[in-house]
């Protein structure tokens, strides 16, 4: 029994999330470049796509993301108000407020998926963020063998 | 065939430190289409451009990544490194080894392996960018200012002295703005009106300059260089193209007593009006809210005066459509509504006024001549106490901000006070003196000095009426540490500048940032304080904060200076990122161009050769897209790609990380 | 055990031939003497293969080299799609899947001795290319050999090289030409469309082989021309290009009727197009 | 004779799953019974038709051709084993057994494929003799019957009024999963039931000779205007066959899929450079009715077309090959007199 | 006179004055129901409408060759009036003649504005079935991992025949987005990740338009309950943006407008 705990406790510090991110231009990947350039940690498990606005996020980037065996997706960009395009976010945010009610329909749940607005001045809550979300999506564990989306040829 | 190159940037220690940048070079060196990698201590420095110029001439390449610190950093220096070895910009990407990896990671392996990743996502972009090409924009040479106050008017001027035309919108009557309504002014007391009167006649006059009053921006289409702007010109009921300013009309309007906006309600107009004598134009309005005609169905006694038949009851607002090339908005400022403050008398004293009342009983032109007396029964008040700061610095009533004009023209008010009442008192309770402009310190002086102005640090805490109709003010004096109570015979509140009502509205139109207060957020608040986020849109005083005249105006050069610089070429080179519509697949359900936040997308119709009707798609306006993408995602068959993010890349990039 | 029928030979490209705008030559050589045996054993003239890029797909186009030339396989393609990109960016040195030869050749043994008129427009060359060579490569076995080949432009001409080597050639009759508007100013050859040159050409008909090939409105056309000039229906030979996938007559898609384009074809002759189903062309 | 009890199917299944077969066997899952992997537990449902053919069993909706791995721009084949498990396919219907006998044609005309075979191979088909038809059956317009035994290894009647099954085996296969059953089956005797009766609703020679005349038909138009191009008929019926080749693949590895496919859709004639040969619908329909009552016959000497009546049953527009066939039968008749 | 006898009239009328070139209607075939298309006033007799009339007939008006017909008036119950209403607002339909039906009367030959205003008086408020909704409820009740377990097995039987996307009048586009192959974003083989996607986006682009008429899950012949995803998004768009598409044909896109106070609690 203790065995098995330890074996479980193991697995899970061994797990590294693979976590995709797609982030818009003008914000949150100057917010990433802010937090580099304030030297703040943040654990190594994502991989940002830039795209120039989160209005330009397709769903099928997120289920690309899953079906390649992501285990969480964020999508992050300006706060509403901020964008640069002056309402890609707003678009972006009905988006999504559909979307993730049909993909936790369909298993791949709030554990898996994250929102967020992080702005070009917000380098610590993008290191704080990929800090939560990578101990959030460690503790869930792994989105396999349960992915619905998983390629498996 | 691709045929990337791949350089890694040590970036000194910078990178290579956490990141291990031979190991990133040699996985990249694998990679499909990768034909050349290497890494180097300092890609950015001339050596190492110098790599990249030789690899993609000697290796004949089609793409490069380059691996290193933010692309927002040097993406432009490695862009123009791959243009000058003949590779067109666009097929240069960076992968932000340095502010998203090394800086933020300290696991050696684990940041190298992100690192490849990283590199690998740009390979796998890259090798789907096609060359681009700045797109080109003709500029239409008009600019559009909006606000005829004295930043307006000389924003106008400068553009139209630099050859430009020039569409002058003020939402008034008459333009001239708060400036026509002071005094005098600081810090030499020269008359408002005798300098400011030339510049709005000059105004009216130029030949690149259309004038139009009691107007409105009511729509924005468009973008930089292209603006398509409507503007309401509302119903004047008069025909100014008949009318010769005589006066007849007025003399005769029934309406009298309605307060006059120009006069800070301490006079009276009519219905059909002027705002003031050296009004430009210097012809009436009929306020239809007041008009007995308009309201009432009888009267037209000033029709009937008019010899010229000039007024018309049937005038309507009017749309006019104008095309711009750019905007400069200087919509100025409001006084803070003192009401709130209940301490103050919320408002209902009659003799607690604020500056531009102040003003208007100073101005010779003013409803008392020019001799100060107090609106509530016409006497000249022997105490008249000042108060600095009223609403600004108070975070109570949301106002963190300092007004910046008020301690000046309190200043002003005081020594236009002593100079009308030679033996009245004028007290001014103040938090602190700003007077840094040239002369500032030196008038605020002279007021103390040499007019015999009364200042007392502190707050007024209260003022309350007394029976006999003397103002009792209760402050404090900080400075020697005690109570402080005046029997004053009016108050004078500095309150706060705010922007001008409706400012929000209109920013939005043009697609400008504001802060919480209202005023207009440039794009940078030290390098680019003239520009907004919205490309073409510059900003002229007080409504980006509270300014002084020679502040105003020296903004409103530089916007103009802005404008001529835009106008300056015939065209707009702009990104070429832009979103293209394949027409073949177009069904032309109108999401996209019901979402675009500019309006870029637009119908089009397919025709045959005989010119039949085929069908009807979207299409980009490239002169109007910014590239942002949202059309692109909101297409449910993909028919829409956006150049530099496309489909392809975006679905290579996401698929490599499998 | 695997489905040997859609295993594919390894090929490695040994040339690559930019001809006109997205059209490319490849010449490949098999990595297996195995595979090279077994298809010079079947290849004839006219068949075709499937070409392909793992991870892109498969795309079929003619083998555009003859089975007198053993030592590799020619292919020329446009590119229009996913494969075809994908062939497109592989480089010399790099590798393509093959499966084939599939399909029915031209009967060129029924040739012999007889007058060979070929009648190509734009990318439809390469699929009588090798047919050319093929009858060049064996002199004395066939009559006197015409060719018409015109384009849009002079851009769009394929094996410029080629032309310019049949043009010297004695044995060889070659009128090329372009649409009109897409000659340049040092352009030699003759302006119009394939079925006028045709016509202004006259090589005679009677006795005569004529293969066609190139886009549908040229060979409507052309047709009626050869048959002014004297062809007979049943010695006038095309080839179709349906859609295929399989190659081995199975996935359904290439019937023309009950014609299996990948297995009947896909050479057909004039006599055998009027029995099928124009609809479905 | 050999006797199974009519509620014993289960009992069947079981036997033969631990003989080491795939069972796949009628099961039901929600509004539906279904041709399913037979898991323990399920109940198996031989009364409706399933709505699925045995088809996918044999020939897969999507199945791996070919496997390379990638590394760069290099690529090397590995091995793309066929999954031919031992499989006993429970109360088959006689039309989709018979179908697997035309399936037998094209996957072995000239080109041999070695997956269909060997799972061919390696499938013993029990057929079901049809006790209740409905009204979209057709096998005796198409040379079938609800007691044929073209395609079966062995055969399940209904007998002694529905209450017990007699199996019979028709071949070496049959008689190994009669033996595997031993152990759930009786020797003993049972009265067979009747088979469903279905009435023949037209001659199927003369849709074959009709078609031949009539490539351009109004017909085609009228049916091409209903029809709303999507594949549920294709891939409910079990002898359609027709397939896509695709690739996909990650960096790392590519697969070549052979991926189900269908004339009633669209893209699927498309050219690369947009000409479609078949442009609308209606040529959709020929092509379909065409290529089961002509083109097969002209190529194999049989029809593409079993009766099993899936495809109207399924058709969201309600569509039945059947009344096409119907009114063309009648229509020739009509135009003879 | 009876609902269909109603109907034959006003199809014989509009055909013979020349209003309608097509009226598509319903048949019956055996004890079925199958789409009539009626091009001549002789023909009307095989027009019927009842309550087994069930399928969506909207989706004819996108097809070339009924369009190609000239003016075509369509037998319209409530859930095809709904997908004409929101046909037009998308500018794929700028007028339409409609039969109406309602399950309790017949409500004469009616143009587009017609249709729309008489929704919005009669059939306001269509709920879908309560045994729609408790499943619903039933799948929400469950773990994020017995859900996927639930799709997994459901999105397996798909055989990407598409009929959910044939039967549904809103999927209208000239090359759907699993057409598209440069890039293939969606797998068109009938495996896990292919069919998943497939599923998730054919629901996602319904989002905000879906009328509820349930004619995908009625043309699927897998019987995957495609209508809880259906049901899902629409419960949401109500929520979340107080939309109800199919009823006002000026309707602005959901997916494609945004007011400034959308939700977003989801948002970090």
């Amino acid at each position: 029994m203790a065995q098995t705990e330890t074996k479980t406790a193991e697995a899970a510090a061994a797990f590294q999330p693979r976590i995709v991110a797609f982030v818009c231009n003008w914000c949150t990947y100057a917010g990433a470049d802010l937090a580099g350039t304030s030297r703040l940690r943040y654990p190594p498990n994502v991989r940002i796509i830039k795209l120039p606005c989160t209005g330009r996020i397709d769903p099928l980037f997120i289920l690309k993301a899953f079906e390649g065996g992501a285990d969480a997706v964020l999508v992050s960009g300006c706060h509403p108000g901020d964008c640069h395009y002056t309402s890609g976010n707003y678009h972006a945010r009905r988006r999504w407020a559909l979307f993730r009610r049909l993909l936790d329909l369909t298993g791949i749940d709030e554990r898996r998926l994250f929102f967020s607005w992080v702005s070009a001045a917000e380098g610590q809550k993008f290191a704080d963020l990929v800090a939560d979300i990578t101990e959030k999506v460690r503790a869930a564990g792994p989105l396999e063998p349960a992915n619905p989306a998983r390629r498996r040829l | 065939m691709a045929r990337i190159g791949v350089f890694i940037c040590h970036c000194g220690e910078n990178i290579a430190r956490t990141v291990d940048c031979a190991a990133v070079a040699a996985a990249a060196a694998k990679m499909p289409g990768v034909v050349h990698s290497a890494d180097y201590k300092y890609m950015c420095s001339d050596p190492g451009q110098q790599m990249i110029r030789q690899a993609i001439a000697e290796k004949k390449l089609t793409g490069a990544v380059v691996g290193a610190c933010s692309p927002r950093m040097h993406e432009p220096t490695f862009r123009r490194a791959a243009a000058e070895a003949g590779l067109n910009p666009y097929l240069l990407e960076m992968a932000n080894l340095r502010e998203h990896c090394s800086w933020v990671h300290e696991d050696r392996a684990a940041a190298t392996a992100k690192a490849i990743d990283l590199v690998r996502v740009m390979v796998e972009k890259v090798k789907r960018n096609r060359s681009l090409y700045p797109i080109r924009v003709p500029i239409e040479p008009t600019a559009l200012v909006v606000g005829g106050g004295i930043a307006g008017i000389q924003a106008a001027l400068d553009i139209a002295g630099g050859g430009k035309k020039v569409i002058l919108v003020e939402r008034g009557p008459s333009i001239g703005g708060h400036m026509a309504r002071l005094s005098e002014t600081f810090p030499t007391l020269d008359c408002s009106q005798c300098i400011l009167t030339p510049r709005m006649v000059e105004a009216a006059s130029h030949p690149n300059i259309t004038l139009m009053t009691y107007s409105e921006v009511e729509a924005v289409e468009g973008f930089v260089g292209n603006f398509q702007v409507t503007i309401r010109r509302k119903a004047k009921y008069v025909d100014w193209s008949k009318c010769t300013g005589c006066g007849d009309c007025w003399a005769k309007c029934p309406a009298r007593k309605i307060p006059s906006e120009f006069d800070a309600r301490l006079g009276a107009r009519t219905a059909i009006y002027r705002p003031f004598p050296q009004a430009v134009p210097n012809k009436p309005v009929i306020d239809r809210e007041h008009c007995i005609m308009l309201t009432k169905g009888k009267c037209g006694a000033c029709a009937k005066a008019c010899q010229r038949g000039a007024v018309n009851f049937k005038d309507q607002d009017e749309l006019v459509k104008v095309k711009v090339g750019a905007v400069v908005l200087a919509t100025g400022f409001d006084l803070w509504d003192h009401s709130a403050y209940g301490e103050y008398g919320a408002g209902k004293f009659a003799d607690v006024i604020d500056g531009f009342q102040f003003e208007r009983l100073a101005s010779a032109s003013g409803p008392t001549g020019g001799e100060i007396r107090r609106p509530s029964d016409g006497q000249v008040p022997r105490t008249v106490v000042f108060i600095q700061c009223c609403g600004s610095r108070d975070e109570k009533v949301g106002k963190a901000y300092c007004s910046k004009i008020c301690c000046m023209y309190t200043a002003k008010h005081g020594m236009l006070y002593k100079h009308k009442v030679h033996d009245g008192r004028a007290i001014v309770f103040y938090m602190d003196i700003r007077a840094a402009g040239k002369g500032y310190e030196e008038f605020i002086r002279r007021a103390v000095e040499a007019d015999g102005v009364e200042y007392v640090r502190g707050r007024v805490s209260r003022i309350y009426r007394r029976t006999d109709g003397k103002l009792i003010v209760r402050g404090a004096d900080t400075l020697a540490g005690r109570a402080v109570t005046v029997e004053a015979d009016m108050v004078v509140l500095a309150d706060a500048v705010v922007p001008r009502s409706g400012g929000e509205k209109l920013a939005q139109l043009f697609g400008v940032g504001y802060d919480t207060d209202g005023f207009y957020s440039e794009a940078h608040p030290k390098l680019r304080p003239v520009e907004t986020a919205a490309a073409g849109v510059f900003l002229a005083g007080a409504c980006q904060s509270p300014k002084d005249i020679p502040d105003s105006v020296a903004q409103a050069s530089a916007a103009a200076a802005k404008v001529l610089g835009l106008f300056a070429r015939p065209e707009l080179e702009r990104e070429p990122v832009v979103a293209r519509v394949n027409e073949n697949t177009c069904v032309h359900c109108r999401a996209c161009i019901q979402a675009c936040p500019y309006g870029a997308v637009e119908d089009h119709e397919i025709r045959d050769r005989k010119g039949h009707l085929v069908r009807t798609v979207a299409r980009v306006n490239e002169g109007l897209c910014q590239g942002c993408g949202t059309c692109v995602a909101i297409c449910r068959s993909g028919c829409i790609d956006l150049e530099g993010f496309t489909d392809e890349q975006v679905f290579s990039e996401i698929a490599t990380l499998e | 055990m695997t489905i040997a029928i859609y295993q594919s030979a390894m090929m490695n490209i040994v040339l690559a031939r930019d001809e006109a705008p997205d059209v490319r030559t490849l010449r490949l050589q098999f990595a297996d003497e195995a595979d090279r045996v077994r298809f010079f054993q079947k290849y004839r003239v006219g068949m075709f293969g499937l070409y392909g890029v793992p991870g892109a797909g498969e795309s079929a186009f003619c083998v555009a080299s003859p089975p007198t030339r053993t030592g590799y396989v020619e292919c020329t393609f446009r590119r229009t799609g996913r494969v075809t990109a994908a062939i497109r960016d592989r480089e010399v040195g790099q590798a393509v899947t093959f499966r084939g030869p599939y399909g029915n050749s031209f009967p060129i043994e029924s040739w012999k001795g007889r007058a060979i008129v070929f009648i190509a427009g734009g990318i439809g060359l390469p699929p009588i290319r090798s047919v050319i060579w093929n009858v060049l490569d064996r002199p004395g076995d066939f009559g006197p050999v015409t060719i018409v080949y015109g384009a849009r432009t002079v851009a769009d001409l394929v094996y410029k090289d080629e032309l310019a080597d049949w043009g010297a050639r004695p044995d060889v009759k070659l009128v090329t030409a372009v649409d009109p508007g897409g000659e340049t100013p040092d352009w030699k050859g003759q302006v119009g469309f394939v079925p006028f040159v045709l016509d202004h050409a006259a090589p005679p008909g009677a006795g005569a082989v004529a293969l066609v090939c190139g886009p549908p409105i040229m060979i409507k056309f052309t047709l009626p021309v050869l048959l002014k000039l004297g062809f007979a229906p049943k010695d006038v030979y095309t080839t179709l290009e349906n859609r295929m996938k399989c190659g081995v007559g199975q996935c359904g898609r290439c019937n023309v009727g009950s014609t299996y384009v990948c297995r009947d074809g896909p050479v057909f002759t004039l006599d055998q197009l009027r029995h099928m189903p124009a609809a479905d062309m | 004779m050999k006797i199974l009890d009519a509620d014993k199917l289960p009992d069947l299944a079981a036997v033969l799953a631990a003989a080491g077969y795939r069972v796949v066997a009628p099961v039901r899952d929600g509004a539906q019974v279904r041709m399913a992997e037979w898991k323990p537990g399920l109940a198996i449902d031989a009364g409706p038709i399933p709505a699925n053919s045995v088809k996918e069993f044999l020939f897969p909706r999507c199945e791996v051709i070919a496997r390379y791995s990638l590394d760069g721009d290099s690529f090397a084949p590995q091995p793309a084993p066929v999954d031919a498990p031992k499989t006993a396919v429970l109360a088959v219907r006689p039309c989709d057994a018979a179908a697997m006998v035309a399936l037998d044609k094209v996957f072995n005309w000239e080109y041999r494929d070695d997956a269909w075979n060997a799972r061919r191979e390696a499938t013993t088909l029990v057929a079901l003799v049809c006790a209740a038809a409905d009204d979209e059956c057709f096998c005796t317009s198409v040379g079938g019957a609800p007691d044929a035994r073209l395609g079966a290894d062995a055969v399940l009647r209904c007998a002694d009024g529905a209450s017990k099954f007699i199996l019979e085996a028709l071949g070496e296969k049959g008689q190994a999963l009669l033996a595997a059953a031993a152990g759930v089956l009786a020797d003993g005797d049972a009265r067979p039931d009747p088979p469903a009766s279905v009435p023949v609703r037209f001659d199927s020679k003369a849709v074959t000779d009709w078609c031949g005349e009539n490539f351009e038909s109004p017909l085609w138009r009228d049916l091409g205007l209903a029809c709303l191009g999507c594949g549920s008929c294709a891939y409910a019926c079990p002898v359609c066959h027709c397939f896509d080749i695709q690739d996909e693949g990650t960096r790392s590895e590519a697969v070549r899929l052979r991926n189900w496919d269908t004339c009633g859709l669209a893209l699927f004639t498309q050219h690369s450079g947009g000409h479609n040969p078949r442009p609308d619908q209606a040529a959709r329909w020929r092509q379909r009715v065409m290529h089961k009552f002509r083109y097969f016959v002209e190529r194999f000497g049989g029809l593409a077309c079993t009766g099993c009546g899936r495809c109207a049953r399924l058709c969201p527009a309600r569509l039945a090959i059947s009344q096409v066939c119907r009114e063309i039968d009648e229509a020739r008749k009509a135009a003879a007199k | 006179m009876s609902t269909s006898e109603a109907i034959r009239a006003d199809a014989a009328r509009l055909l013979a004055e020349g209003r309608a070139k097509l009226v598509i209607g319903y048949r019956a075939r055996g004890p079925h129901r199958a789409p009539a298309f009626v091009s001549d006033p002789a023909g009307v007799d095989v027009l019927i409408y009842d309550n087994l009339c069930k399928q969506n007939l909207a989706v004819y008006l996108r097809k070339p060759e009924v369009r190609s017909r000239g003016p075509v008036a369509v037998v319209a119950p409530p859930a095809v009036m709904r997908s004409l209403v929101v046909l037009a607002a998308e500018s794929q339909l700028t007028e339409a003649t409609v039969l109406a039906v309602g399950p309790d009367a017949y409500h004469g030959v009616l143009d587009l504005a017609g249709a729309a205003a008489l929704l919005k008086e009669k059939y306001a408020d269509l709920a879908p079935s309560p045994e729609l909704l408790e499943a619903l409820a039933k799948l929400d009740a469950m773990s994020p991992q017995e859900r996927a377990r639930f799709w997994t097995d459901q999105f397996a039987k798909c055989t990407r025949c598409y009929a959910c996307r044939a039967a549904c009048p809103l999927c209208y586009c000239a090359r759907c987005i699993v057409e598209k192959n440069v890039p293939q974003w969606i797998s068109t083989a009938a495996a896990q990740h292919g069919n998943f996607a497939w599923q998730i986006i054919r629901a996602f682009h319904q989002a905000g338009r879906c009328t509820l008429c349930g004619a995908c899950e009625a043309a699927c012949p897998q019987g995957i309950p495609l209508m809880l995803l259906n049901l899902a998004l629409s419960e949401e768009v109500a929520k979340q943006f107080g939309e109800k598409p199919g009823y006002d044909p000026a309707a602005k896109p959901v997916i494609g407008s945004w007011k400034p106070d959308d939700d977003q609690g989801f948002v970090r």
